[in-house]
């Protein structure tokens, strides 16, 4: 038993997996499923990462809206308001910053494989996207205050209750979003920026964005 | 020098007695002083009062030969109306006030109801909350919101020993209830100072009152309040009395 | 390949400073450990209160010796009262449902063995993962927190039903600060459990070391791989129920509060709420809770049998398979919570069939397990002697399900104490046994020393005898239609059920003492154990071909391993031993274990 | 060790099985139309689940005995027909079990659930709270007064919250602590919560149905025995859920009659 440990510890010599999967006394076992050559070009564990915990949030958020048309079909004393109209700014100023952080994203990319352009300009398109959603989160709070002023509070309707803590929630996941571009931010400035982080920080952007889309329009027919 | 020490000494010392007396001689008098009493009457016939159907419970039901009924209205033959808390709510002198019996008040379950069915008492006044019953009680006093007094909900299983409390401020009335039996009905009067709880044949006294004007007022669950003015004289007991109307 | 672990590796270099080690360790070996440690912490609490309950109901105003040390209020002169009764139920039933059926099997051993028998040196995000144990303590901390305060932690039950849970104060005891503690705590929990599903889910799918492909994955990884996903999904909907809970509870809205509603003579202020959307959203997350608690289990005692059989299962993949097809089903099935609660009877008749459908994978795992003993050469040892209760348990806990699946049954059978006993031995003393099986079977691995066999096989006859003593009669309590939830038996046709309550009682105290002999089996043979063998069990996948037993920080010494053959080849012939371990290069024909 | 386990768990599954075939402890006997409808489905699913139960562990124990312990030198064999004989198996056992069950079962729901009340089924009010249930007989008139909420008083023993003052149709109703119904007269129950979440279970009628907040419910059963039975609470209402209780009188339509004046006199 022992054996079976030793041996292959010393061929596993990091780095030579291509020869040892290709070659020799394991090779015909290895790729028992012909799955190796997917296993080698696997992207980094973060970009599945990201995927999994967009799932979550989707369930979340899902929870939210089927509790939404439970609770509205539940009793008659769902009260529509008109939507605050910060929301459309909003929701135009949440694009631009995906379109943004999509051209720093661009940027980045053709710096590093020293193509056109540098990594300044990149970092230039970041801050502005970062700047684009403090006003987004800035303007969620302005809504807030403008349903205040209608007269809806938290607890004045189930729609109001309902429109809160959607766009709460929503508001809370895209500071976690800034969060992640601070981090990118960092990281370029200390040119230690991998290709991947910036990929994965858009991709959650971008979702957050898609996210709203949908959040708004169900607010739209809901209220 | 140091005779000046010493006449300071036995100065603090003079007033510091001098002070103890006159406290002490304001619960002297007090308990000297002469007492409100008087009747209660309820004009009109009382209305009916239901009898409980303690079925939900057997070993309440048990203890009822006759089937209890509510006491939300109580009187006596001779036109008395019991339950009703007279109180001084003007002119009592603080010392007067702050008067708290030592006797604590006794708050007995028995019978799956509450006895008494209203309960003077005074603000800090020990109530004792007992359990007789063969089954568990829970007690659940529902003060005013804000109010000063906070509310409770505990209960006592069979067997279980009495507890002590009390209430921190005056408060015109805490219903009480159970809500394991929900015709457990009752209240808790808090006020500062001489009370009184008129019984069947509606007499109530108040002790303890020194000589002054006050307003009595007397408090019914089901017929409100009704005050009037009242002197007491040094010695002599001041009489009063009140009449509801059945509606 | 080359890239995850190796920024693994970068992420984090072995610690030296007791706090990152012991402490705030990145390394999902010492976290998986501490979850165990809670999940060992929570158990006895919850153990205790289980006595205390049992004790008041084999003998209702028994006074409890220094009971009122626990809590003046609710133990007045030592005599238990309706309110602290429910409120030690709801605890127990809490803390056992998500601090150990939830942490123990998925959590603890997930956390230490997935990572190696993947052939990763660890999880993705070590930071995330050290998170997701802290967090989960500070829900538990939370959750405990309120017994010290206002009158107590909340009564109402495990299933907090509106609006007894949304109503505040006015509807009880416990209601108040203890209410909204409760639902904190699951709330932080829930975030905790999602920050380790994430990890389970990538490890599984990302951190796969050469030629281990998905179906070379040990049973045990596929169960937690399983488990996660539904982690996944289920936390992520309780989550924002427990905050409309809460909103509803501080700040006066009405998502499950109704209109009119009248508590101690007060008209309440929310209006038009609905119950039913409460008992939806905790279903939606509570069914497929149920086969968090087993799932893992299922994979444990899968992955000790074959090891002790000297043979694979029948078939890998139908296991698989079954335990898919629980994960799904188990959303599909949850309506059956609610067959009486005034749900449209056409729904329930529609939830009743495919939990009736549900029966079907259990079957099978039951069927492939027993006939894979067939022509096996059992080894009986601890751990598979708690292997083979947990399926013995299984069965008896399963089959009671075809009562509950059915509508009409259940108008009978419904919140008395025969549900009680169906999901205790489904899902609490399966799974414990489960966690049983798995602990002394990997502990020779985590500590590198060997259990006491001998005080392990006293540990399982009496647990085992016990258990039965102990849930075979809530079934016979459930048919004569005692109702659960109840403090005293006050109706005149449960009071001649009172005996049969008691003999579960003294069961109850004794088989809870015995699990001291487990406590002390593992804190001795911990320190003074024998020393153990690298692969004591002879068993094949990957967590035995570490260098050393606890592995290394990296798990494997730095070596990569490379799989070579299906997780399970037992029973080879011709080779040296009967087996061949899953990075041996050795060639051999035999897989066992057909397509 | 292993044989002891196997004589174990066989022990134990014929044991437990014992009290069930001994009938040892049964629900009260049932009282109403639809019950034995419930009750042959439970006798029918008892008997399936019993042969699986006592299959399963048996076979269990069977193995363990024949293969723990066996000589080193033995050669693993398969489960004859192997891992698709077994889900084969499993699919054609339980999909059968399954089918039978979830039919018959429709059955005896639909009977409960299905079927409107008849014309002439006599309405009763139920109405839910801590901790007891309170119950209404709409009186001569054959009307319910309106509820009010707000005047809802367990002090005054205004129990239902009408204002018999200006509700003409509330004048007349009858408000009891104790049920009672005339055998072989079917009862049409609407049942409302005044506070949270109960249930109406009667184990001799064969009935369950929660009270859901904001929610009308309705019920319909008949009683075919006369006698006394128990009403109790089986959802989680707070501390006196156990204590949650009413007590239900099945009587002559004659002695129902007397009842309900001797009631309406204590209004």
């Amino acid at each position: 038993m022992a054996t079976t440990v030793d041996k292959p510890a010393d061929l596993e010599q990091r780095g030579d997996h291509l020869r040892r999967a290709s070659s020799g006394n394991g090779g015909g076992l290895v790729p028992a499923e012909g799955r190796l050559p997917s296993v080698e070009d696997r992207s980094p564990a973060a970009s599945t990462g990201i995927w999994v915990g967009l799932t979550a949030i989707s369930m979340t958020f899902a929870a939210l809206t089927s509790a939404l048309v439970v609770r509205q079909g539940a009793s008659t004393d769902w009260q529509r308001f008109t939507l605050p109209s910060v929301l459309y700014f909003d929701t135009c100023i949440l694009l631009a910053s995906s379109i943004t952080l999509e051209l720093s994203r661009r940027r980045f990319a053709s710096a590093l494989g020293g193509l056109r352009g540098s990594v300044a300009g990149a970092a230039s398109w970041l801050y502005l996207t970062f700047v684009l959603g403090m006003v987004f989160v800035a303007g969620q709070y302005v809504a807030w205050l403008q349903l205040r002023h209608q007269g809806m509070y938290l607890a004045t309707n189930p729609s109001s209750s309902f429109f809160y803590v959607i766009t709460a929630a929503h508001a809370l996941h895209v500071l976690g979003g800034l969060g992640g571009l601070v981090l990118v931010v960092y990281r370029m400035s200390k040119s230690t920026l991998r290709r991947s982080t910036l990929d994965i920080a858009s991709r959650y952007w971008h979702f957050m964005d898609v996210l709203w889309i949908y959040l708004f329009l169900l607010l739209w027919f809901k209220m | 020098m140091k005779s000046l020490y010493k006449s300071a000494a036995i100065l603090a010392v003079l007033v510091v007695v001098a002070l103890g007396l006159l406290s002490t001689g304001v619960h002297v008098n007090a308990a000297a002083e002469g007492k409100v009493s008087g009747t209660i009457k309820l004009e009109g016939t009382a209305p009916h009062m239901r009898p409980i159907d303690m079925s939900k419970d057997p070993t309440c039901a048990k203890q009822h030969p006759t089937p209890a009924r509510l006491e939300n209205v109580v009187t006596g033959p001779s036109g008395g109306l019991a339950n009703v808390v007279v109180y001084i709510s003007q002119g009592l002198p603080a010392s007067a006030a702050a008067i708290v019996p030592s006797k604590p008040i006794v708050w007995d379950q028995k019978g799956c109801m509450y006895q008494p069915h209203v309960a003077g008492m005074d603000v800090g006044q020990q109530l004792q909350v007992v359990n007789s019953d063969p089954t568990t009680h829970n007690i659940h006093p529902l003060p005013q919101m804000g109010g000063g007094n906070i509310g409770w909900n505990k209960s006592q299983p069979q067997g279980s020993p009495p507890f002590n409390t009390s209430w921190k401020s005056e408060e015109v009335a805490i219903p009480v209830k159970c809500n394991i039996h929900p015709w457990m009905h009752g209240y808790m009067v808090v006020v500062k100072g001489p009370y009184g709880v008129s019984d069947t044949s509606g007499s109530f006294t108040l002790d303890n009152v020194p000589p002054g004007t006050y307003t009595l007022t007397a408090w019914h669950e089901t017929y409100g309040t009704q005050t009037q003015k009242v002197t007491v004289a040094a010695g002599k007991p001041a009489t009063a009395s009140f009449t509801f109307k059945a509606k | 390949m080359h890239d995850a672990p190796a920024h693994v590796v970068h992420q984090h270099a072995a610690p030296t400073s007791f706090i990152r080690k012991y402490v705030f360790s990145l390394d999902h070996k010492v976290i998986g450990k501490q979850y165990y440690a809670l999940a060992l912490i929570a158990v006895l609490t919850g153990m205790v209160l289980s006595w205390l309950m049992r004790l008041h109901l084999g003998w209702v105003n028994l006074k409890i010796p220094g009971l009122h040390l626990l809590s003046a209020s609710g133990a007045p002169g030592d005599v238990m009262t309706p309110e602290y009764y429910l409120q030690l139920m709801t605890m127990h039933g809490t803390i056992m449902v998500f601090f150990v059926l939830t942490t123990a099997p998925f959590a603890a051993f997930g956390n230490y063995f997935l990572p190696i028998q993947v052939g990763a040196e660890d999880m993705p995000f070590p930071r995330f993962n050290m998170m997701s144990f802290w967090v989960t303590f500070t829900a538990f901390l939370v959750l405990i927190s309120s017994f010290f305060v206002g009158d107590g932690p909340t009564l109402a039950g495990w299933t907090q039903y509106a609006p007894l849970s949304a109503v505040g104060a006015a509807a009880g005891p416990g209601q108040g600060v203890g209410e909204v503690l409760w639902a904190s705590a699951i709330a932080i929990f829930c975030v905790g459990q999602l920050l380790g599903s994430l990890n389970f889910i990538t490890t599984t799918l990302d951190m796969r070391t050469k030629g281990m492909s998905l179906w070379r994955l040990p049973l045990s990884a596929w169960a937690w791989f399983i488990t996660s996903v539904m982690g996944l999904t289920a936390f992520a909907v309780l989550m924002p129920a427990c905050i409309l809970l809460i909103l509803d509870h501080v700040a006066g809205t009405s998502f499950f509060v109704a209109s009119n509603l009248v508590l101690n003579d007060q008209l309440q202020p929310h209006s038009g709420g609905s119950t039913l959307l409460w008992q939806h959203l905790f279903w939606f997350f509570g069914h497929p809770e149920v086969y968090i608690a087993i799932v893992p289990g299922m994979g444990v005692v899968s992955h000790v049998l074959i090891a002790n059989m000297r043979r694979p299962m029948l078939s890998h993949r139908v296991i698989v398979y079954s335990m898919g097809a629980l994960a799904v089903l188990s959303y599909m099935v949850y309506g059956h919570h609610m067959f009486v609660s005034g749900m449209n009877p056409f729904s329930s008749l529609a939830f009743s069939f495919p939990t009736l459908i549900i029966t079907i994978p259990s079957t099978i795992l039951v069927l492939i397990w027993i006939g894979s003993l067939y022509g096996s050469k059992l080894r009986i040892n601890a751990a598979s002697l708690f292997a083979l209760g947990f399926i013995s348990l299984f069965i008896s806990g399963g089959v009671s399900g075809f009562f509950l699946a059915q509508p009409s049954i259940d108008i009978m059978l419904h919140a008395t104490y025969f549900v009680v006993g169906h999901f205790h031995l489904v899902m609490a003393v399966a799974a414990i046994f489960g966690i049983f099986a798995g602990t002394y079977f990997w502990f020779p691995k985590v500590t590198g020393r060997m259990m006491n066999e001998t005080l392990g096989r006293i540990h399982f006859w009496l647990t085992f005898v016990g258990a039965y003593c102990i849930f075979m009669p809530f079934h016979y309590l459930g048919i004569a239609g005692n109702v659960r939830r109840y403090q005293a038996f006050v109706d005149d046709y449960l009071v001649g059920l009172i005996p049969l309550h008691r003999f579960i009682t003294v069961a109850a105290l004794i088989t809870g003492v015995v699990q001291f002999i487990f406590l002390y089996n593992l804190i001795h043979s911990g320190f003074r154990g024998e020393k153990a063998p690298l692969n004591p069990w002879q068993a094949t996948s990957l967590e035995w071909s570490t260098p050393s037993s606890p592995p290394p920080f990296d798990n494997f010494g730095g070596r990569h391993v490379v799989v070579y053959h299906d997780p399970y080849q037992y029973g080879i012939e011709g080779a040296t031993d009967d087996y061949v371990m899953q990075d041996s290069p050795a060639q051999i024909q035999s897989v066992r274990d057909e397509k | 060790m292993g044989k002891i386990l196997a004589v174990t768990i066989i022990l134990i599954a014929i044991l437990s099985a014992v009290p069930i075939v001994m009938h040892t402890w049964v629900a009260p006997a049932d009282v109403s139309v639809h019950g034995h409808l419930i009750d042959e489905q439970m006798a029918e699913t008892m008997v399936e689940a019993g042969i699986a139960f006592l299959a399963g562990q048996i076979l269990l124990g069977l193995f363990i005995w024949k293969f723990s312990d066996v000589k080193p030198g033995a050669r693993i064999k398969n489960f004859p027909g192997g891992a698709m004989g077994l889900v084969i198996g499993a699919f054609l056992l339980v999909g059968t079990e399954v089918l039978a069950l979830g039919v018959f079962g429709v059955k005896a729901w639909s009977e409960v659930y299905f079927q409107p009340p008849a014309a002439n089924a006599m309405p009763i009010q139920v109405q839910a709270g801590q901790f007891a249930f309170y119950f209404r007989y709409p009186g001569p008139d054959g009307k319910f007064g309106p509820i009010h909420p707000e005047l809802i008083n367990e002090g005054t023993q205004n129990l239902f919250g009408l204002d018999q003052d200006h509700d003409p149709a509330s004048k007349d109703d009858i408000v009891t602590a104790e049920m009672a119904i005339p055998v072989n007269h079917e009862i049409h129950l609407l049942m409302h919560t005044k506070d949270l979440g109960h249930s109406f279970y009667v184990p001799a009628l064969r009935v369950q149905q929660d009270f859901v907040p904001g929610l009308d419910v309705s019920l319909h059963f008949t009683a075919t025995k006369t006698g006394k039975y128990e009403i109790v609470c089986t959802q989680l209402c707070g501390l006196g859920h156990y204590n949650m209780k009413a007590y239900l009188e099945v009587m002559s339509e004659a002695d129902f009659a007397s009842w309900l004046k001797q009631q309406a006199t204590n209004q």
